[in-house]
């Protein structure tokens, strides 16, 4: 199958599902699912083909040919300016395909159950669709000017996904406030891609890696970060991360696949692919954001009740780790950890899904509709009724944690010996990078936990409800156990011993690590191989401790909540966390109602001041004007000149006419004056 | 054939026009006039068609098989000159297209159909001999007889306030041709000495004769006398931010067909005229100009983009938004000074693509107001607070419609997300030039500029959401989906959107080669 | 007398009286006597100006001839109308003719 | 001061007593009076003439104005007067703008008299004009010599229609 063929696959077949989907859904109705489900079928197992003949990095010859397949042809060209539309495929580019693909079909197929009975049933596949399609423009795009394209057909995808049930009233309002944080995020990305495109003179990434040393640092540190504001918008980082909870009004699966595996990881692919031309201190920026991010986002998931709003700040938290990890310039290790975090974060919401899915049955069964099927109090104890989900969670909550054997350690602990080399190498100002990495660790073990013993283990807080839960059907539960595999160090090392992180995975992706245009990557990498040991002993301590105060709190219900609560309060912590760090007040405060204020005032000055005013006050002159242009001619010129002369004519004849005497000598005594007055006046006497 | 056509595109309808007169009398058909119309706007975009398909845009003005150059005043050497290049064919086929859309849309128009229809195609003639025309006094003579039929058009058959907006709307416009006719007179009388004692109207001609001016009047400069009255006279049908205030109100009370007319194709003679006179006879002005160009392109987005979020009549809003695209159109325009080639001719692409792609997005945002106007008969997002009856005032008009009509909300969702300028969608890839052109040329205007695309994105999705999504209100759950005439003037709107968003090259071939002559005049006088 | 003045002075004077009785007198026939002394007076002119003018001819004698001869015709004429206007106003009185007031 | 030669005093007299009936002639009341200062006024015009070699004309107008016009006038006189009022009075009105006005006109005379420079170069007396007026009047002033004869014979007719009663 020739090249581009099997590239243009990826583009087509999702395209392909939407366009008939959204056009023939109806007749399909049952059936729409299990095309969309072959569509992505056939597209894994292209993937996989791809997968193949990658080239993997072999560690004895310590050599590595970089295999990329690129092709491009001309959009349209306006004689100098000339765009070009192409794909440049790599062992990155490969891996991203397939964890799209592999995630994408594990959603399609859990939805066929989940979503089973939703009028619009083909319309979400259709969506789906168009949202694989987006996202594998993204990762197939080599020039930037395209993945800005895909950016905001991504954006689209997530406003449709998100606002797919829109006769309830939240879901429309979240989607808007996605596409609309995204869009700012965009615009700063487009002003970026001008910048460098006219300093290099085209939009291709490479070219630009190329062409950019001889910028000048500040403007291309600013480029860089304007650009990587694109991610900060698409990944949920800390300005613009407001989005990500409140897209939790989508169905889970979406959640799943977009908010927590693909469409969040676009940003950090992203930063991969322009981290070579990022200047040292655009990383910097880079890293703090990512470090508040991982942070802020941990603390305000202890405090959140909806498994889904827990599980949305976690990988909130997470995205701030990777983009951390890019900043402190370990990209290997931050894609090692999108790709895995996209894994077990795939598993855990898919479980939620489940949960909920069991939860809104039962629920229905009792046909109240006014509880919340997504909110942990109503939930406990449920580990008896559904094992597999129970089993899958677990799974994936000890990746997440940082556990050995399990996925999350190799990637989390790779970044935190690199945040370490960071610190090492710089000091100073940067010890809050370690403080984030590791704090973030053991808060986020801390409410994994927290989360699994509230749903699973205890007694079950609403009797009536557990009564009627029940395990998911298979379509459901088949996606689970599957992730949950792929949570396994085993998956990506597959060797036994839980320290060694080398394997068959990070082969092919350790070469992508070492060019930079103004770091020396030999260094930074030395940096964290030496640190790797001791960041490996404190990631394992903190992660203990986190798991430790949680079975405290949880499991055995020793300590009181609340005491730890206003504890923490002391500092203001708890409800800083509680109120999500009133982020969303701050923003409704400083930018919705002064905006919308001012667009109110914009329009009264257009319309009613200078519309009604200004505009129509020439028209209330002119009518003045007319009125005493009309008024002065008619009474002053008509009556008084005109008329006046005829007044005067008549007055004057009327007194000529006494002249008229009849008397001859009268006349004669007219003449004789006026010949006087003619001699004399000839004569100038 | 070649030299027919053009005259027969602009006379066409005229002939129709006069032939529905005894039609409407003698043939006792119903709404015989409609047919006519029909017939007339559907051989024009035959035609239309045809230039497009033998047109050969490397071919100049002068060379190219189409132009026809009669003598028509003699002593003023006026001439009947009509011409068609990559600047002017992209608004032929937009005005032909939109033409017969229109008449389609019209199609329920009761009220004295006779004159409405032939008044519509006077105003189609007027439309296409200004964008055909060479010769100033051509141009500023069709620049008239377009105007005349829209006044009656938007004041007899137009919404409440339509007298109001007819009249303000005449006299804006006509204030504004003043000024032009001043500058055709002034471009007449000072380039005389420069041609042999007489003064040409000829606009090919003034091109090499106009630069040569450097008289003084009253103490100013000539040349930027006439680039300031030959601005204001355009501005104000671009509409530039002082003098827009005629735009949303003469749309809100204009009907449906006029409204799509009158932006989709009305508002581009502004920034035309500016391409194809003030451009190439005045570029010493241009360059010394164009920095206030992009301010004003960028006070037009913002200021058009914060008006229209802030607006609760649907229709006004779109108004508004035209206000905004054709801000970009500006911006896109001002980038003919940028040092690098590749960004002039960016932005003037840009901009004669903005002007196409605003003419059918807003086409098919106007036409869908008007399909939802047709049934429910208000356009309120909002009920206004003086809703006569006092407990509706404030809350939302509609709401839900897609469940209610999820066809009708399909399209309006396409055409509102082309109108946000959405990748894979026509408004993208002209915003997008627009944007990289301006920014060549001036960046930290052009950044602030690119805020637009947010704004605009907030006011058509908080529409779309106040309107189509969220619980269905139940007063309108009896509204019908969109009906087959009405899908059949969207459909070809959309695939056109569609189309030139996936694959542009077609406009852009189109479009470049004349704009690549035009930014070496202009860069020519840098 | 050897000096043009004299004869001159004497014909203004008789000239300017003429004019006094015409517009001063009421009745007719005082009216027709100014008229003969302002007739007078420019006879007196022309026979001044033949003396004293470089005439060769006697131009002056012959329009005085002239002007005797207009003035009797004009005195008979004028006498009849003033006749008449007294058969048919009963006076002679200037003021009374008032038939032309305007 | 010289005694002034006989023909000077002579002169004088003649104007005094041409202006003093002239001045008669305008302002008396009495209508016969001015009638017949009018008489000496004429006498006294004719002497002029003579002064000024004009000896025909002194002729004519002894004869014609006084011995024609002047009867007529008195004819007129006695004619348009009533028997009964004896006085034949002729009331005078608004004289004073006619004394200004005649006198403005007299004064504007005297000043014309003396202030242009008449070219004078006092031709001989001749023994008799009547040749030489007749040589005139019957050649290079033949036509106006007609004209005037037709001229007096309407007016005769003229008078004589006028004044003959009403025969209807």
């Amino acid at each position: 199958m020739n090249e581009t063929l099997q590239i243009a696959a990826f583009l087509l077949l999702p395209i392909l599902s939407f366009i008939v989907l959204i056009f023939f859904g109806k007749k399909l109705n049952g059936h729409s699912s299990t095309l969309g489900l072959s569509l992505m079928g056939l597209m894994l197992l292209n993937a996989l083909i791809l997968i193949v003949n990658a080239e993997p990095y072999n560690l004895t010859a310590k050599t590595y040919e970089k295999w990329s397949i690129y092709n491009s042809f001309e959009w349209f060209s306006t004689g100098n300016l000339s765009v070009y539309l192409g794909y440049y495929v790599d062992n990155i580019t490969a891996i991203m395909l397939l964890v799209v693909a592999l995630i994408g079909f594990l959603v399609h197929l859990y939805s066929t159950e989940y979503m089973k009975g939703d009028p619009r049933y083909s319309r979400y596949f259709a969506f789906l669709g168009i949202f694989i399609f987006s996202m594998n423009g993204i990762v197939l795009a080599d020039s930037l000017i395209m993945m800005y394209i895909f950016w905001e057909l991504v954006g689209l995808s997530s406003f449709l996904l998100i606002g797919f049930w829109f006769e309830k009233d939240r879901p429309p309002m979240a989607a808007n406030k996605a596409f609309l944080t995204n869009r700012v995020g965009d615009i700063g990305m487009f002003i970026g891609i001008m910048i460098l495109y006219f300093h290099v003179g085209s939009f291709n990434i490479k070219e630009i890696v190329g062409g950019v040393s001889e910028m000048d640092p500040g403007l291309l540190t600013l480029a860089g970060l304007l650009v990587f504001m694109g991610a900060i918008g698409k990944s949920a980082q800390f300005p613009l991360h407001i989005w990500l909870p409140d897209a939790m009004e989508g169905p889970t699966p979406v959640s799943a696949l977009i908010h927590a595996a693909t469409m969040v990881a676009a940003g950090v692919y992203m930063t991969f692919r322009i981290f070579p031309f990022l200047t040292p201190d655009a990383l910097a920026v880079v890293a703090v954001i990512g470090a508040i991010t991982a942070l802020m986002a941990a603390i305000t998931a202890i405090t959140r009740n909806d498994i889904k709003a827990v599980l949305a700040y976690s990988t909130i938290s997470q995205l701030g780790y990777m983009i951390m990890a890019l900043g402190v310039g370990a990209p290997v290790y931050a894609f090692f950890h999108l790709v895995t975090h996209a894994m077990f974060k795939a598993c855990l919401f898919l479980c939620s899904g489940s949960v909920i899915h069991a939860m809104h049955h039962s629920l229905h069964h009792l046909d109240d509709h006014h509880t919340d099927p997504q909110d942990m109090s109503n939930m406990g104890g449920l580990k008896d009724k559904m094992p597999i989900t129970h089993a899958a969670m677990l799974i994936s909550t000890l990746a997440i944690a940082g556990v050995p054997f399990f996925s999350g350690f190799l990637s989390k602990d790779g970044i935190l010996a690199a945040v370490l080399s960071y610190y090492y190498k710089y000091d100073g100002w940067t010890i809050i990078l370690p403080i984030a990495g590791f704090g973030a660790a053991m808060i986020t073990a801390f409410y994994m936990f927290r989360l699994i013993f509230k749903t699973f283990y205890g007694i079950p807080k609403k009797k009536d409800i557990y009564k009627h839960i029940h395990e998911s059907p298979l379509a459901m539960t088949i996606p689970l156990m599957l992730l949950s595999v792929l949570s396994f160090a085993f998956a990506f090392t597959a060797n036994l011993n839980p320290l060694k992180s080398w394997g068959w995975f990070k082969a092919l992706i350790y070469k992508y690590g070492k060019n930079h245009n103004f770091l020396n990557m030999k260094y930074v990498n030395s940096g964290i191989e030496s640190a790797h040991y001791d960041a490996m002993y404190l990631s394992l301590f903190v992660a203990s401790i986190g798991i430790a105060l949680s079975v405290l709190i949880y499991y055995l219900k020793k300590v009181d909540v609340d005491k730890i609560a206003n504890l923490f309060n002391l500092v203001g912590l708890y409800s800083l966390s509680k109120n999500k760090f009133y982020i969303d007040k701050i923003y409704n405060m400083i930018f919705y109602k002064p905006f919308l204020f001012q667009t109110r005032t914009a329009s009264f000055i257009d319309w009613d001041i200078y519309d009604q005013k200004i505009v129509d006050a020439w028209g209330w002159i002119t009518l003045k004007i007319s009125k005493y242009t009309g008024i002065s001619d008619y009474s002053i010129l008509d009556q008084k000149i005109i008329d006046g002369t005829s007044h005067l004519t008549q007055y004057v004849s009327t007194k000529l006419r006494k002249t008229q005497s009849g008397v001859i000598q009268n006349y004669l005594l007219g003449v004789l004056a006026i010949l006087v007055v003619f001699i004399i006046v000839i004569n100038q006497i | 054939m070649e030299n027919y056509i053009l005259t027969l595109l602009i006379f066409l309808p005229v002939l129709g026009a006069i032939l529905m007169l005894p039609a409407s009398k003698y043939i006792k058909v119903p709404n015989i006039v409609k047919y006519i119309a029909l017939a007339t706007t559907g051989i024009q975009i035959l035609l239309a068609a045809w230039l497009y398909m033998n047109f050969d845009p490397s071919l100049s003005v002068m060379e190219s098989p189409f132009t026809v150059q009669l003598k028509w005043i003699e002593h003023f050497n006026i001439e009947y000159f009509v011409g068609v290049d990559g600047l002017s064919i992209p608004m032929v086929l937009l005005t032909a297209l939109l033409s017969f859309i229109c008449i389609l849309a019209s199609w329920n128009i009761e009220k004295k159909t006779l004159g409405y229809f032939s008044l519509f195609l006077l105003l189609d003639a007027g439309m296409m001999g200004v964008f055909l025309a060479l010769d100033f006094f051509l141009f500023y003579i069709f620049w008239e007889v377009m105007l005349l039929p829209m006044y009656f058009l938007i004041g007899i058959w137009g919404g409440p306030q339509r007298h109001y907006a007819a009249i303000k709307f005449f006299l804006y416009t006509l204030f504004g041709s003043l000024f032009m006719l001043l500058a055709m007179i002034g471009l007449w009388y000072f380039t005389a000495p420069f041609n042999g004692g007489d003064g040409t109207f000829n606009l090919i001609r003034l091109i090499e004769l106009a630069p040569q001016i450097d008289a003084q009047l009253w103490g100013w400069n000539v040349q930027w006398l006439l680039w300031i009255a030959l601005f204001i006279g355009f501005a104000i049908k671009v509409p530039v931010f002082p003098f827009h205030t005629w735009l949303p109100l003469a749309h809100v009370e204009a009907p449906t067909a006029i409204s799509v007319i009158l932006a989709g194709v009305l508002l581009k003679m502004g920034t035309y005229g500016l391409l194809r006179i003030s451009y190439p006879l005045l570029p010493g002005e241009v360059v010394a100009f164009s920095y206030t160009l992009a301010i004003l392109g960028v006070i037009n987005i913002l200021w058009g983009a914060m008006c229209a979020i802030a607006q609760i009549d649907l229709k006004k809003m779109v108004a508004y938004s035209s206000v905004s695209h054709m801000g970009y159109v500006l911006l896109g325009m001002s980038a003919a000074v940028s040092p690098s080639l590749a960004g002039a001719e960016a932005g003037l692409n840009g901009a004669v693509m903005q002007m196409f792609n605003h003419g059918t997005i807003t086409a098919m945002l106007f036409l869908l107001v008007g399909v939802l106007y047709d049934q429910a008969h208000h356009r309120w997002i909002v009920y206004p607070e003086n809703h006569e009856n006092q407990e509706l005032a404030g809350k939302l008009a509609f709401g839900g419609l897609a469940s209610q009509m999820p066809i009708f909300s399909a399209f309006v969702a396409l055409a509102f997300f082309a109108g946000l300028g959405l990748p894979a969608l026509s408004g993208f890839i002209s915003e997008a030039l627009c944007f990289i052109g301006g920014f060549s040329a001036f960046r930290l205007v052009t950044a602030i500029g690119t805020l637009g695309i947010l704004l605009g994105a907030v006011y058509l999705l908080r529409a779309y959401q106040r309107v189509f999504l969220g619980p269905l209100n139940s007063s309108y759950a009896d509204l019908k989906d969109i009906n087959l005439r009405e899908l059949g003037t969207v459909v070809p709107i959309a695939f056109l959107v569609l189309l030139f968003g996936v694959f542009p090259k077609p406009l852009v071939d189109m479009v470049s080669s004349s704009i690549s002559s035009l930014v070496s005049i202009i860069q020519g006088a840098m | 007398m050897d000096y043009i003045q004299p004869y001159l002075m004497l014909s203004s004077i008789l000239f300017s009286m003429g004019i006094y009785a015409v517009i001063t007198r009421k009745n007719a026939v005082a009216i027709l006597m100014g008229i003969e002394l302002i007739l007078n007076a420019c006879n007196i002119n022309f026979v001044t100006f033949n003396r004293f003018g470089n005439f060769a001819t006697l131009d002056g004698h012959v329009f005085t001839m002239f002007v005797i001869v207009l003035a009797a015709a004009e005195a008979a004429v004028a006498l009849a109308i003033i006749i008449n206007l007294f058969k048919n106003i009963g006076t002679v009185d200037v003021d009374q003719a008032k038939e032309m007031k305007g | 001061m010289p005694i002034p030669d006989l023909g000077i005093l002579l002169f004088l007299g003649l104007c005094g007593l041409i202006v003093g009936s002239a001045f008669m002639v305008v302002t008396s009341p009495n209508l016969v009076h001015s009638a017949v200062s009018l008489l000496f006024t004429f006498f006294g015009i004719a002497a002029i003439y003579i002064y000024l070699y004009a000896d025909f004309i002194a002729a004519t107008q002894v004869v014609v104005y006084v011995g024609g016009i002047l009867v007529l006038i008195i004819f007129g006189v006695m004619l348009t007067n009533k028997i009964e009022n004896a006085t034949i009075t002729s009331k005078t009105h608004n004289q004073i703008p006619g004394a200004l006005f005649s006198g403005i006109l007299l004064l504007l005379q005297f000043y014309a008299i003396f202030n242009t420079k008449w070219l004078v170069n006092d031709n001989p007396e001749k023994s008799s004009t009547v040749m030489d007026i007749g040589e005139l009047l019957l050649g290079k002033y033949l036509l106006p010599f007609e004209v005037v004869s037709i001229l007096l014979l309407s007016a005769l007719i003229g008078a004589a229609m006028l004044s003959r009663k009403k025969v209807d």
